[in-house]
């Protein structure tokens, strides 16, 4: 699996990513600098890591989502190459529409930064296969603007065309108002593109992926992402 | 020239913020408030030139940049 | 410009003694104009010149073999092995953050952050000391509020963890709250920056955000072209662009990986003016500086205002000649602004200039030499008389220590570290909770298996009874943290909080922590390599309880042999390590003296350095040895506070059978104590190998904690615990 | 009755967001813009009642809660 990373100006999660990306593939990710348009072709996946691009200043996201680099991944996705968002990265595929909806500000309104439980809303992807359906990942958030919204018809297809990829839920797996750490709708987590070739996601697998760390529930997308690249 | 860019929610997307500020004014006393919505404005200092040109670029600004249309709105006012 | 005239009332304006500014006439020869007195009245401001301060400064231990860099530059340095070194310091911001606690605290942690990476370290963990009024004062809800979320939005945006700190409340800090701020970065030790300027000629180069009016000190009063026109020449408060900060971060470690810097000094205190004194002093040297190519954010700015701005995300530099075209690359890479601004010279003196015409010309070193230093008067405090245990009131423990846990000393801090982002980076090995944070040491070739500990720490109550026990206990506290999880403990650096020095009772305590201070890193080999000192916390009269607050961090060689305070497993045996042999004995000043008692007074409990040091080297030897994985010091709240903590860490509750059910046994605050559990089976060797330090007190199990046949549920101990924060800021 | 509160920096006083934008702006080309300050608006939803008691009571909530003085400066618009 080649695997690139988008380093925008205010990215602070990139070498993090990479670690993981590296433990998993056993090679480096090349680091892609925002300002270059040119992506190579052969890149099996572009991974745009957590952050405050450009200090997110405007609107999470927003100006990173105009980049240069994100012309070619726009191109790369629409060419089926696989493209993961975490958090930030998120963020930016939804202001690039490479996502639909977007998110707002938490509804209590603070950061927050802590372990959440997600449950796992399908397997039928690149990314998620080598997790059990229904499984319950214990996969920290940080975030001040992780609260998904989306129109009624964005929410029945994004439900019909079962791709919610995560949800945030109680440790037993139960999908309440009480687990959802940040208002989204539906307490969705993490979304599939139509072609199910682009994950956007709250939640940081790569900081729960290192039993050093604390946890390895994150590793499973690095895990599915290898095998179906490779 | 200046233009002014106000920024909205659209109406029927939930405002944290909003709310918040609806929630704290009320806890202060301030009992009359029914509701409340936070927006942005963004001013733009302009080299001078045609208004309605300028109009143009202020409203490819906002398609470009400014605005997320997938939960905002906006209007533009310009001066000078 | 028109010229202003330097009235007595200017001069006053500046903070300068009649007798000061006598000396400001002798090393110029001539009267200052308005820019010189500017640079004069920073210069040897308190803040920049520890006038009444160095004196005792100078007797603090700063030397081991591990130190690389002491006190003097813009952090200290300590080895800590395979080529790499830690850089850390620690810095008050507390009057800004009192007048605009979001903003205050930003800056205030932007500001830390520079001193280390100007000296090549990438910034790896940041920790926090807070002190606040009374919970019910009407100011501190929202002062807690702002300051939380300006530590947050800084760190969170430049992404370095926040892992750690400290927050106690007291009425003491209703008009003066404290927002200490702690950097911690890891730099190879054969490249390291300072800012010690060489090579005549060799170019200064300024980088970072634009300069405006930010917070300018006396400048209302001096600027010529201050008057009713200009509201908008008001100097401003700081504004923190942690965006910016990030960018720089970035572009001084890619240009740091080249060859081409000389020195490097960022802009903090009183910004240009300090910065390049500084430099040019250090190297002996001279400088000449062309104000007027200082990239600038605002409109007819003056030198005054430029040398004085406090315009923040700014760093000024030292090139190799000819070298600027690199430079210059890499900053404009980043985004950020970039200007040769002047040059070295020989003549030992600072030379600035506005488009041509000198506009300032003073000599450095006399500047520098003649800063005033102060031995002011001091008084020691009075002794505290001891606390007669036999006048404090006994309640059922089991409501002492409900009401303790959910005390605002004691409460959870949760809700404050879940709004920092404490895992970025990846290597949080430790989060917030425990005694100490540990992030793992990732160094620029990679992961390793080892890992800094870090730890803020200071007991305010004991210092205001007894300022030299207060120093003491706050080092001895913070190297027991770094102990409890299995560290070797290193250096520290220090912020020293006091009230007005000039108060022969205030600076008494000034001294007195210095004293204490002393004995425990000489004592422990614990060195101070860095620090700060915060004087004048004073309103109408009042001055802040003592707080020299302490910054410990220590190194552990082997990740797999550490220790946090979550009991682990049902059926350990709890055993005590230390204290007196029988049960602990000291009340006063304790947290159940002041929240059940409703009492302050008091002699609080004395610190044996010697059995501190045997003590604290036995509990690390079993967790390096991998006997002990379950540890926690003894300190706020004494025994049980100890215990419930490690319950409800763990989610696992205890039965004590080895401790009397009285206040001073169960929560009295001795010193040198710490909790392990091992496994039962462990338990008799354990014991026969520590002798009489050591005693079980009890075992793990249930959901409750167990004592005398009575009995308190985790989840009550949770409730009031996880509770009392979120309420107070009502979130909950 | 609606309220509307503009909240804007002190001139003098740093503007990130305001830079930022202004930056990107640029750098999508459109090159006629010289500076960029970012401000908000509250919209506040009021029981119908007195102008000059609305205003007063409004203003009153800025000092409380809405308006940061130390930076910020603001204007209240009432409408209806
Ligand atoms: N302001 C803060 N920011 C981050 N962490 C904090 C803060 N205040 C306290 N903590 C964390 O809460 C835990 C308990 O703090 P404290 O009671 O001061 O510990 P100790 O008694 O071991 O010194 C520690 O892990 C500490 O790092
Ligand atoms: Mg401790």
């Amino acid at each position: 699996m080649k695997a690139a990373v988008i380093v925008f100006p205010g990215s602070n999660c990139d070498r993090d990513v990479a670690v993981s990306l590296e433990r998993t593939t056993g090679r480096p990710p090349l680091m892609h600098w925002h300002a270059d348009a040119d992506l190579p072709e052969d890149l099996d996946l572009i991974v745009i890591p957590g952050g405050f691009s450009y200090g997110d200043y405007l609107r999470s996201g927003a100006m990173a989502a105009r980049s240069a680099a994100m012309a070619g991944v726009r191109t790369a996705a629409a060419k089926g190459r696989a493209v993961l968002g975490i958090c930030n990265g998120f963020q930016v595929l939804c202001e690039a529409g490479l996502l639909p909806g977007a998110l707002m500000r938490n509804r209590s309104l603070h950061y927050i930064c802590r372990d959440v439980y997600l449950r796992v809303e399908t397997t039928d992807s690149i990314f998620t296969g080598h997790y059990a359906p229904a499984q319950v990942a214990r996969i920290p958030i940080a975030h001040h603007d992780g609260n998904y919204v989306a129109d009624l018809a964005t929410h029945c297809a994004l439900e019909d065309e079962d791709r919610i990829a995560f949800r945030y839920c109680t440790p037993a797996g139960k999908v309440t108002d009480d687990a959802n750490p940040n208002g989204s709708l539906d307490n969705i987590a993490g979304i599939l593109s139509e072609e199910r070739n682009v994950l956007g996601l709250m939640p940081h697998p790569e900081r729960l992926a290192d039993p050093r760390l604390g946890g390895t529930d994150g590793q499973p997308i690095f895990a599915s992402l290898m095998e179906a690249l490779s | 020239m200046k233009a002014r860019v106000h920024v909205t929610l659209k109406s029927g997307v939930l405002d944290p913020q909003g709310k918040a500020i609806a929630q704290a004014l009320q806890a202060l006393g301030f009992d009359g408030v029914k509701d409340a919505r936070q927006g942005k404005v963004i001013e733009l200092d302009l080299e001078d030139g045609d208004t309605s040109a300028a109009q143009a670029r202020v409203d490819e600004m906002c398609r470009q940049l400014l605005v997320n249309s997938v939960i905002e709105t906006y209007r533009v006012e310009l001066e000078g | 410009m028109t010229a202003v005239e330097i009235t007595p009332a200017v001069i006053a304006e500046h903070g300068l003694n009649a007798e000061e500014y006598a000396r400001v006439l002798e090393i110029l020869g001539r009267e200052p104009n308005i820019t010189e007195l500017g640079i004069f009245s920073v210069m040897w401001s308190e803040h920049c010149s520890y006038k009444s301060s160095k004196k005792w400064l100078k007797t603090l231990p700063t030397t081991a073999p591990w130190v690389i860099q002491g006190p003097g530059e813009n952090a200290g340095i300590v080895d800590i092995g395979d080529g790499l070194t830690a850089v850390f310091k620690m810095e008050s911001h507390n009057h800004p953050s009192f007048i605009e606690p979001y903003q205050g605290a930003a800056t205030g942690v932007g500001g830390i952050l520079r001193d280390v990476f100007t000296m090549g370290a990438r910034p790896v963990a940041n920790l926090n000391a807070l002190r606040f009024g009374a919970p019910d004062h009407p100011k501190t809800r929202h002062l807690i509020a702002g300051v939380v979320s300006g530590i947050g939005g800084y760190g969170n945006c430049v992404g370095v963890p926040t892992v750690g700190g400290e927050v106690n409340f007291h009425p003491g800090y209703n008009g003066n709250i404290l927002v200490n701020a702690m950097t911690v970065g890891i730099a190879p030790a054969d490249r390291i920056f300072y800012s010690k300027a060489s090579g005549i000629g060799n170019p200064v180069v300024y980088v970072g955000s634009k300069t405006g009016r930010d917070g300018i000190h006396g400048a209302t009063m001096a600027s010529a072209e201050f008057n009713a026109d200009s509201e908008e020449k008001r100097p401003t408060v700081q504004v923190g662009d942690p965006f910016t900060e990030k960018l720089l971060i970035e572009a001084c470690l890619e240009l740091m990986d080249t060859d081409v810097i000389v020195a490097i000094q960022d802009m903090g205190a009183a910004g240009l003016t300090s910065s390049s004194f500084e430099m040019a002093s250090k190297g002996g040297l001279g400088v000449e500086l062309a104000l007027d190519t200082v990239p600038m954010r605002e409109e007819g700015m003056t030198p005054y205002e430029l040398m004085l701005s406090e315009s923040q995300e700014r760093m000024l530099m030292v090139l190799e000649p000819g070298k600027e075209p690199v430079a210059e690359a890499i900053f404009r890479k980043w985004g950020l602004d970039f200007a040769v601004i002047g040059r070295l010279t020989d003549t030992g003196r600072m030379v600035l200039t506005w488009h041509g015409d000198t506009v300032a010309d003073l000599p450095i070193d006399p500047l520098a030499e003649a800063a005033p230093e102060y031995d002011r008067p001091w008084e020691p405090s009075p002794a505290p008389a001891p606390v007669d245990p036999a006048s404090v009131p006994t309640v059922p423990w089991t409501e002492a220590l409900v009401t303790l846990m959910g005390s605002p000393d004691l409460a959870s801090r949760r809700w404050i570290w879940e709004q920092y982002d404490h895992m970025v980076m990846g290597d949080t090995v430790q989060r917030p909770g425990g005694d100490a944070a540990v992030v793992r040491i990732h160094g620029p070739a990679g992961l390793t298996d080892r890992g800094l500990a870090m730890t803020t720490d200071c007991t305010p109550r004991y210092g205001s009874a007894d300022p030299v026990l207060g120093g003491t206990q706050a080092v001895v506290e913070a190297w027991r943290n770094l102990t409890a999880v299995g560290a070797r403990p290193l250096a520290i650096t220090d912020n020293m909080n006091f009230g007005n020095p000039e108060k022969p009772r205030i600076m008494g305590q000034f001294v007195g922590a210095c004293q204490g201070i002393s004995a425990a890193c000489l004592a422990l080999d614990f060195p101070v390599v860095s620090g700060n000192v915060s004087l004048y916390n004073e309103t109408e009269g009042q001055a802040i309880p003592p707080t020299p607050t302490i910054g410990g961090v220590g190194v552990l060689d082997d990740l797999d042999r550490m220790a946090t305070v979550a009991f682990k497993a049902e059926g350990d045996a709890i055993l005590l390590i230390g204290g007196p042999a029988g049960d602990a004995e000291c009340l006063g000043r304790t947290l159940y003296l002041r929240e059940i008692a409703g009492r302050e007074d008091g002699a609080p409990p004395p610190v044996d350095l010697a059995e501190e040091r045997r003590v604290g080297d036995t509990v690390r030897g079993l967790i390096q040895s991998g006997r002990v994985t379950t540890c926690h010091d003894v300190s706020d709240g004494g025994l049980l506070v100890a215990i419930a903590e490690m319950a409800l860490a763990g989610g696992i509750g205890a039965t004590l059978d080895g401790v009397t059910d009285t206040p001073a046994a169960l929560f009295g605050e001795d010193q040198g104590r710490y909790i392990v559990a091992v496994p039962e089976a462990d338990a008799a060797a354990v014991l026969s190998d520590l002798g009489s330090v050591a005693r079980r007190i009890g075992s793990t199990g249930g959901n409750a904690l167990t004592l005398g046949g009575v009995s308190v549920p985790l989840a009550t101990l949770c409730d009031a615990h996880e509770g009392w924060l979120p309420r107070l800021m009502g979130d909950a």
